[in-house]
């Protein structure tokens, strides 16, 4: 976490002078760069999370032990070399199913980003470049999905409209579906607001005023000097929602209203597990422990990158 | 308040509309209503008028406490929440209150030593804190407080059969994990938001000329800079209330607190309709509600609120 | 000879930085005397700001650290003062006023509320009897309807306003010495104006002293006994103000003058202005000789080479170079 | 004033709305620039200087139609500025550009200097290769006095001088013939202040070029320029020839301004008209002259009529009923 103020602190020690690192050329992309090397957590995390992603992507052709091969003779063993992470009441071989059920859940977490990401430079776009009315309105809608209980919503939706997507889409496909779209649709707002925020500033920013008395269009205005200096808070924020989406999808897992139940993901995994903590603490430990890496190093790479990209806010 | 009200009760009974199937569809299915009460429950609800129609008595009983009748409970569904409420207000107030007394001495301290070994820790901390989901930190408690040390309970139970003291006691003991697993994930984000908020207020002008008053450095962070640091991390709380009220859900579910969080999954799992409808709504009132305390704390705060 | 208040000797005031070490004020020797006013001019970035925070030891620390030498308030050391005995002298003693009036005043608190709070820092006042004296003050900095705007928050005043606001909180205890840090920069000059003649009203009412820190020429022509410029962390020349402006020795300071178009010159001596070319070395790595060297149309090998001492040109007129 | 003037403005006003309570409704209004004329002839510097908060920066940008003024006439080279639009407007904002305060603002941080240059020349296809575009940028940053190897850096390797060098090249591109100064030196340290300024002189010898210079430095403003308007409350008070406004400023609002402004030189020893009070708010200008609430020569009746400017003196306008 060394890093995560130093423009802050910096700030009021007289700035270097202009000049002081002759010779040393660094674009705005490679500057970033320079200040998330020296995030030593970020840099461990980037690390351990390309070894679960690696892991869950490549797993399944190094450990070819199917998903749901039942297996009752061992059945809630304890981590050993057949079973790295041991078996569940049916013995069915723990790693196997994690490794499955971590590719669910990073799928989840991205794709569920993109969407709020989308949705909410959509709209924060919209409403900074309008003002007025549009501008109102949409920020009226970004506060009112703001203040809606995300949880019970969510859990709302899905259980009003799983049944008719399961039948037009298939039970996995549409169960993805219906999830990445509902956790989409209930974390675009934070987007939205600084999309809009840095809009909103960014265009009276004499650079942008510079490129309209030049004659740039609109268009151009938002493409070539408003959208490349917003972005670097959006990347932010959209790392940091992958990690939000991965906790979400577990959760609803976890309560039995995420993927079919025969679907392994981590948080159907730990709900199975809940009832046997007593004689099988393993089953809930291997699973919790993974969302837990994951969304930690998420979290650490999106501080990072903050201190990167976006030195002056911290949260 | 009441445009965010109405839009919500919108959001709804969108949802409610869009579904597919007929929210009778339980009575349908049900072999003891007769075609004829049916018939008659239609009228009497008005299914067959139009959209806006329907959104009007629909919102109009709403507002009358009329929120439907449990199929499961057989009660009004306004009787079972309002049964269920106390305990989940009680459960948040206190992770709150708990979330709150740890996060500000800690951001507050982090913020006023930089990169000392306090601030590392407290900042790794927070970190792992916001990374544990709230049902995992619930199951390791429960492994290692209930089920190796056997200390607490790791079922809440309202029906305790004890009196004085002792039933005190044992609803402290039985709320100590629901409170402590909410209330430290909820901290966790607010230390960090404390900590960022006090840096940004300490590097300001007016710091300065409070120390340069000679008042000591104790009351320029109380006086000074600890106030309006204050003013976003009240804001921060309100806009939270959503993800309290999703953690709250969770943990009454893992330790089967009786709260309107377990009411809710119980009815989905149970289908139960009008009970999930009147949890969502309440649950998305709480929040508006704790927004506008969170308005007026903050016109309280900030005094150049009140001359816009 | 009056009383010397202030003595500045050799003082190092460095920032920690990623890039490295800041040397923002770089050995500096500065005196001020009782009743005197006395200009720091310098471009920014010359340290002037910083000299005027280390006398009331106002730099984060870390990331600034004394690296070297004294601050000898009326021959007390100032530096290893612990925190209490520097908080008796804060105010007290010695009051500061910043550049910005907008921040420099808590906008939570009302302007009557933070006058009282220093006056009842120091003395052994009720709240009603600051409340009072908070009064008294406004109405000495010439703040129309005292016993109302008391009770008013800072953005409720305009810029000129906040600054008279903070003149009375730094006046309130009577200090012997004010630090005045670009006091009008952020200012109209129809407001500078009257700032600048209050500030001269209250050093006469006070019998205190002021240090006036400010990238002006002509406010510190207008207003200061004594000049000290400063050039990349270092004092370059110190004279009063008559002979400095009469007679600049340092390249520098002719510089400076002569790149300032003057107002009051008739068009037949209106002519190209003389600019310094290039810009201030860094404070990373400052050059080892003359600061100024890379800059100077004097320039000769000597002064690449070592740092030219400050020597007395004439009686009371010091000067950083071997011309 | 004659056949060679560039640009003229009529009764320029902007007013702008400060939205507030439910649904954002307009409650009040900002007469930030509140009925200004003036015309600036070829190869002259006018000078418009005023306090902050005067709508010296507004009339600026209301002429280049960055902001939509309210209503006036704005003519440039004989055609009217105010309805031009679509290519009219594209082919008007080659002929007029713009100098910014803020060297940090002003320039885009993603993009290398030569892309900020260039970007004009691409706007406009002024360059009909890579190559031709790459000779210009570096062309132009010569002229301005820059490095051709700085086309390739990014605006945070230079000091704030340099980057109001690369802000003069940027407009420079399209070959204005009106640029319009926003306080371009009031954010650089004294001693590179000189070297803009000199540099602005020198490219309006080289180019040709017509400025229309805004600053609140009246000594700056004295220097660099053939006459000044001054400003105060959205209004012009006086315009004069720059030595004219100086040594015999007829407004009571430019005395004042001018006894103010410090002279180094502690020799020059001089009676200072001490102004009262605050600039009013310009939401609620006092009626009839903006300046009677503050001037010393103030009459009953200033309250209530509005003085226009009027020709005093051959090219010596002021608006004040009882001087000049």
């Amino acid at each position: 976490m060394a890093g995560s103020t130093h423009a802050s602190l910096s700030a009021k020690a007289p700035a270097a002078v202009p000049g002081a690192r002759k010779g040393r050329r660094f674009s705005p992309w490679q500057e970033a760069w320079r200040r998330f090397r020296r995030h030593k957590m970020a840099l461990f995390s980037a690390f351990a999370l390309f070894l679960v992603v690696f892991g869950v992507l490549a797993g399944p052709f190094l450990w070819r032990v199917p998903i749901n091969e039942i297996d009752f003779a061992a059945k809630l063993q304890g981590p050993s070399w057949a079973h790295p992470m041991g078996t569940d009441d049916l013995g069915q071989d723990l790693l196997s199913r994690l490794i499955y059920g971590g590719r669910i859940s990073i799928a989840v977490g991205v794709a569920a980003m993109i969407v709020a990401i989308f949705v909410g430079m959509l709209v924060g776009a919209l409403a900074g470049m309008a003002s007025g009315g549009l501008d109102a309105a949409l920020m009226w809608l970004t506060d009112l999905f703001l203040s809606l209980p995300q949880l019970p919503l969510l859990l709302l939706v899905i259980y009003l409209f799983r049944e008719p997507v399961k039948g037009v889409l298939g039970v996995e496909g549409g169960a993805f579906i219906l999830i990445v779209g509902v956790i989409g649709a209930t974390r675009w707002m934070a987007a939205a607001r600084l999309v809009r925020a840095q809009f909103l500033s960014l265009r009276e920013k004499e650079f942008v005023e510079a490129a309209r008395a030049l004659g740039a269009s609109r268009m151009r205005q938002v493409m070539m000097h408003i959208l490349p200096n917003a972005l670097g808070p959006v990347i932010v924020v959209a790392t940091i929602d992958i990690a939000a989406a991965i906790i979400a999808e577990s959760t609803l897992s976890f309560l039995g209203l995420g993927f079919p139940s025969d679907v392994p993901t981590w948080g159907s995994v730990l709900r199975d597990a809940k009832d046997y903590l007593d004689i099988a603490p393993h089953w809930a430990l291997f699973p919790g422990g993974l969302i837990f890496i994951t969304v930690l190093a998420i979290n650490f790479i999106g501080d990072g990158l903050r201190d990167a990209l976006d030195p002056r806010r911290v949260l | 308040m009441i445009p965010s009200l109405l839009g919500i009760s919108v959001v709804l009974f969108t949802l409610l509309a869009m579904a597919p199937g007929d929210p009778f569809d339980e009575l349908a299915t049900n072999p003891a209503v007769p075609p004829e009460v049916r018939a008659a429950l239609r009228l009497k609800f008005g299914l067959d008028d139009p959209v806006w129609m329907r959104y009007w008595h629909w919102l109009i009983a709403l507002m009358h406490g009329d929120w439907g009748f449990s199929f499961v409970s057989r009660v009004d569904v306004s009787t079972l929440i309002m049964q269920r409420l106390p305990v989940t207000l009680v459960v948040i107030g206190a992770s709150q209150v708990l979330a709150i007394a740890v996060a500000l001495p800690v951001g507050v301290l982090a913020a006023t030593r930089p990169y000392s070994l306090f601030d590392q820790i407290a900042n790794t901390f927070a970190f792992i804190g916001f990374s544990l989901p709230t049902f995992f930190t619930g199951l390791v408690l429960i492994l290692i407080f209930s089920i190796q040390l056997d200390w607490l309970p790791f079922v809440y139970r309202a029906d305790i059969a004890a009196t004085g003291w002792a039933f005190y006691w044992e609803h402290f003991k039985q709320s100590v994990m629901p409170v402590t697993v909410l209330g430290l994930f909820q901290g966790a984000a607010l230390v960090r938001f404390v900590r960022s908020s006090v840096l940004d207020v300490i590097r300001l002008d007016y710091v300065t000329t409070a120390r340069s008053k000679g008042i000591g450095e104790r009351k320029v962070i109380t006086r000074h800079v600890v106030r309006t640091a204050l003013i976003p991390v009240v804001t921060l709380i309100a806009l939270q209330m959503p993800i309290v009220f999703s953690g709250a859900v969770v943990t009454e579910q893992i330790f089967r607190v009786p709260g309107i969080g377990s009411l809710l999954i119980s009815s989905m799992l149970a289908n139960d309709t009008p009970v999930v409808m009147g949890v969502t709504f309440v649950s998305a009132c709480l929040v508006v509600i704790f927004n506008l305390i969170a308005d007026i704390l903050y016109g309280w705060l900030d005094p150049r609120i009140a001359f816009r | 000879m009056a009383e010397t208040l202030l003595d500045i000797r050799d003082l190092k005031t460095w920032f920690k930085t990623d890039d490295g070490m800041v040397r923002a004020v770089d050995g500096v020797d500065l005196r001020i005397d009782r009743g005197e006013t006395v200009g720091v001019v310098g471009e920014s970035g010359c340290g002037k700001t910083v000299t005027a925070r280390s006398v009331l030891k106002l730099i984060d620390m870390p990331p600034g650290r004394f690296e070297n030498g004294q601050i000898l308030w009326q021959g007390r050391d100032l530096i290893p003062l612990p925190a209490e005995e520097m908080d008796k002298i804060r105010a007290r003693e010695i009051a500061i006023i910043f550049q910005e009036p907008m921040t420099s005043l808590n906008p939570v608190y009302t302007v009557g509320d933070q006058i009282g709070e220093v006056i009842r820092q120091h003395e052994n006042l009720s709240k009603k009897q600051a409340r009072d004296a908070a009064v008294e003050m406004l109405r000495l900095v010439n703040i129309p309807n005292p016993g109302k705007r008391v009770d008013d928050y800072p953005h409720q005043f305009s810029g000129g306003m906040r600054q008279r606001v903070m003149i009375a909180m730094a006046m309130s205890c009577k200090p012997k010495l004010l630090i005045a840090d670009e006091p009008t920069t952020a200012l109209d000059v129809t407001i500078q104006a009257q700032i600048l003649e209050l500030m001269q009203e209250m050093k006469e009412r006070l019998g205190m002293s002021i240090m006036l820190i400010t990238h002006a020429m002509g406010v510190v022509a207008e207003t200061c006994q004594r000049v000290v410029v400063m050039y990349a962390g270092k004092v370059v020349e110190e004279a009063s103000v008559e002979a400095l402006f009469g007679n600049p020795r340092h390249p520098y300071t002719q510089g400076l003058i002569r790149s300032i178009p003057r107002v009051d010159r008739g068009a037949e001596q209106k002519q190209r202005l003389e600019a310094i070319p290039g810009t201030v070395p860094s404070l990373l790595q400052p050059p080892t000789g003359c600061r100024f060297a890379a800059r100077c149309k004097y320039v000769m090998d000597v002064c690449t080479q070592a740092m030219p001492p400050l020597k007395e040109a004439a009686p009371g007129h010091f000067v950083r170079c071997v011309l | 004033m004659g056949k060679d003037q560039l640009l003229s403005v009529r009764d320029l006003r902007k007013h702008f709305a400060v939205k507030g309570g439910l649904f954002s409704r307009e409650v009040e209004r900002v007469h930030a620039v509140d009925g200004v004329s003036f015309d600036i002839g070829k190869g002259e510097t006018l000078g418009l200087v005023g306090e902050s908060g005067c709508g010296k920066s507004t009339t600026g940008r209301c002429i280049l139609r960055l902001i939509e003024p309210s209503s006036g006439e704005v003519t440039f080279q004989g055609a009217d500025v105010m309805r031009m639009s679509g290519e009219a407007l594209r082919a008007l904002r080659r002929d007029m550009q713009i100098i910014f305060q803020d060297p940090y603002a002003s320039l885009n941080p993603r993009l290398t200097v030569g892309a900020i240059v260039g970007e004009a020349l691409e706007i406009h296809g002024l360059a009909k290769s890579r190559r031709e575009l790459e000779e210009r940028v570096v062309q132009l940053l010569e002229t301005v006095g820059l490095q051709p190897d700085h086309m390739r850096r990014f605006p945070h390797e230079f000091s704030g001088g340099q980057r109001q060098r690369i802000g003069i090249a940027r407009a420079l591109a399209v070959e204005p013939k009106l640029i319009v100064c926003d306080e371009p030196v009031s954010a650089l340290d004294v001693s590179i202040q000189a070297q803009v300024i000199n540099l602005l002189e020198d490219l309006q010898e080289k180019f040709s070029l017509t400025y229309l210079f805004i600053a609140h430095d009246l000594s700056v403003v004295e220097h660099i320029s053939t006459r000044i308007a001054v400003m105060y409350l959205g209004r012009v008070v006086e315009i004069a020839p720059s030595r004219d406004l100086y040594d015999t400023p007829l407004h009571p609002y430019t005395e004042a301004l001018l006894s103010a402004v410090p002279i180094p030189d502690p020799t020059v020893k001089r009676k200072r008209i001490m102004l009262q009070g605050d600039v009013p708010n310009p939401i609620h200008p006092p009626s009839g002259c903006h300046f009677h609430t503050r001037c010393p020569i103030a009459r009953p009746d200033c309250a209530q009529r509005d003085p226009v400017l009027r020709e005093s003196r051959p090219g010596h306008w002021v608006a004040c009923h009882y001087r000049g």
